[in-house]
């Protein structure tokens, strides 16, 4: 699949973080996530019940870890600080007289405790990920086609002339059933039209058959760019091609066109 | 065992680009009883799975696919000359854990779980792909909602969401962490 | 039988693009015995010529490659149309997305943004029922006009069009990456 799947930026910041350590065990705010994932490395580490935390030990050892650290990113810091600040003032509920026998559901320590909990659970989450990761980093798939069964070059079928004529008439009896309006007394020449066309593939490159006639205003109209096409059909100045059969046809100019065409402007 | 059947299936799944699902194979076969399909199936993989044999196939993204064998990962790298493909960071993981498991869910929500701003790892799940945006949620600013995407499953090789740990899946495994620990 | 060595040059034959030449196997795997690598493939390509296999290991422009088998030929052109039908290509998402933030928009407008002849995209996205036509502009050749459809909301997951990242989010998102390029 492809590389650069980590970001440098963020690895550098890791591990910078290792660098210039004086305690030997001591380990650096950077390598923690967060705040969440340096208390519960502090819990764990002093194999405490989540369900009980003594919170004033935690979070003297928090304020430590946070007075050690060098230098951290300030944006971090903040976030730091405000789980700091939660454990201070869980702290000082803790300590807070109660008028009678505390329900669980009081307990001032329980939405840290729901935090770490669901935080503990992103983790084996993220321990399962990183498995499948390591194990999928190292199974290769191909990205290419063997090369006998190869696909066919997308069915380019050249349309003849019938095709062409047989679509348009098809198309234009429907536009009668639908009512056409046909505004008279506009007179369309034939040479106007097909310098019309030739200046709209030049533009775009190709027109799609069944869209620009249906768009022509009027019958009369659409009748003679159908004239003009078959014309710059027969004199190859233009290519009709469809690409699956019962699908629209496009219309190309041609290579090399540019001679026949400066002849034909002359006519 | 409809041997016939089986050698198609194996071309079938050889030559796709995608891990190939069950529909495509039945669009592109027609009429095949299910349970025959199954089988053939089945035998493939079981085939495959075989310690001498160097590719595989593997259930990902709700399809199936050749792959070759982790093992062989530094012959294929240096075949290529490719490097170690490189992990996601811990921090693009950890927010991806968090869709996986909450989906859809907001930038805003993702950064309360993890108690950290995540709107820089969410970039660059998008820009990966593993993630998309799929609309807004009815809430104050209508912010945009995440999910992960047919990537995510195909990047870790997970057949559906379905293949997440669950709840009880992981209250065991911390359960388990927490009797080590003691 | 080396069924270890035999395992490496299946996943290696597997992986390259190009048939395997003899060299290219010496090359990643070092110094192997020629007898028995020759014994390996030989077993291999043995192998996968029984019948119940669709795929197989042939020699051609001296190396080595896996290839489905003639046999099965329509069926491989069955699954490759579909495959190639049911991708929106980068060109159609391109299209979609002009329409989906400009619409109603005519054919020729999202020509002119794209900078490329844009038709045939259209053409798809109407038989994918992605978007639709909504009438005709008051301009000269009266063009058609086109609008995303109601599926277009189903497969992105979005209530209605209102829900569409907005460009400064877009440009929030991926601003960052700009930043550190410049």
């Amino acid at each position: 699949m492809e590389q650069e799947l980590q970001e440098p930026v963020e690895r550098q910041l890791a591990e910078e973080s290792w660098s210039g350590s004086s305690d030997g065990y001591q380990v650096k705010l950077e390598i923690f996530e967060g705040p969440l994932d340096l208390l519960l490395y502090l819990i764990r580490k002093k194999k405490i019940d989540i369900h009980d935390i003594p919170i004033a030990v935690i979070t003297r050892d928090y304020l430590e870890y946070l007075e050690k650290k060098d230098r951290i990113n300030l944006d971090r810091e903040a976030e730091f600080l405000l789980i700091a600040a939660l454990l201070i003032y869980i702290k000082s509920q803790m300590l807070l007289p109660r008028e009678q026998e505390a329900a669980e559901s009081d307990d001032p320590r329980q939405i840290l405790v729901d935090r770490l909990l669901e935080y503990q659970k992103v983790k084996i989450a993220c321990n399962f990920l990183r498995e499948k990761e390591e194990d999928q980093l190292m199974r290769w798939r191909r990205t290419f086609l063997p090369p006998i069964a190869r696909p066919e070059e997308a069915e380019l079928l050249e349309v003849s002339l019938f095709d062409l004529a047989e679509t348009f008439f098809l198309l234009m009896k429907k536009r009668e059933k639908e009512n056409l309006r046909i505004i008279k007394g506009k007179d369309v020449s034939v040479e106007e039209k097909m310098k019309e066309m030739i200046d709209y593939l030049e533009a775009n490159g190709s027109m799609d058959f069944l869209e620009y006639f249906s768009a022509q205003e009027t019958l009369e109209e659409a009748l003679v760019s159908f004239f003009c096409l078959l014309e710059l059909v027969k004199n190859h100045l233009v290519i009709a091609i469809q690409e699956q059969l019962f699908q629209t046809i496009r219309v190309w100019l041609r290579k090399a066109r540019s001679h026949h065409q400066h002849g034909h402007s002359h006519e | 065992m409809n041997e016939q059947l089986k050698a198609i299936l194996e071309a079938l799944i050889f030559i796709s680009q995608e891990p190939l699902t069950l529909e495509k194979i039945k669009e592109a076969l027609g009429e095949v009883p299910e349970d025959e399909l199954q089988e053939c199936l089945k035998s493939l993989i079981e085939g495959y799975s075989a310690v001498h044999h160097g590719i595989q196939i593997i259930q990902s993204g709700g399809g199936y696919l050749f792959t070759t064998k982790p093992e062989h990962d530094q012959w294929v790298r240096k075949l290529l000359q490719i490097e170690k493909k490189s992990k996601l960071s811990s921090a693009a993981l950890e927010t991806l854990s968090i869709i996986a498991y909450h989906q859809p869910i907001t930038q805003a929500e993702i950064s309360a779980i993890r108690g950290v701003d995540s709107t820089y790892c969410i970039k660059t799940l998008l820009q990966k792909k593993l993630i998309k945006i799929v609309g807004r949620k009815k809430a104050p600013g209508n912010p945009l909602v995440y999910r992960t995407s047919e990537k995510f499953l195909q990047y870790f090789g997970l057949n559906s969401l379905e293949d997440l740990p669950k709840e009880e899946e992981i209250a065991k495994i911390l359960d388990e962490e927490k009797q080590s620990v003691s």
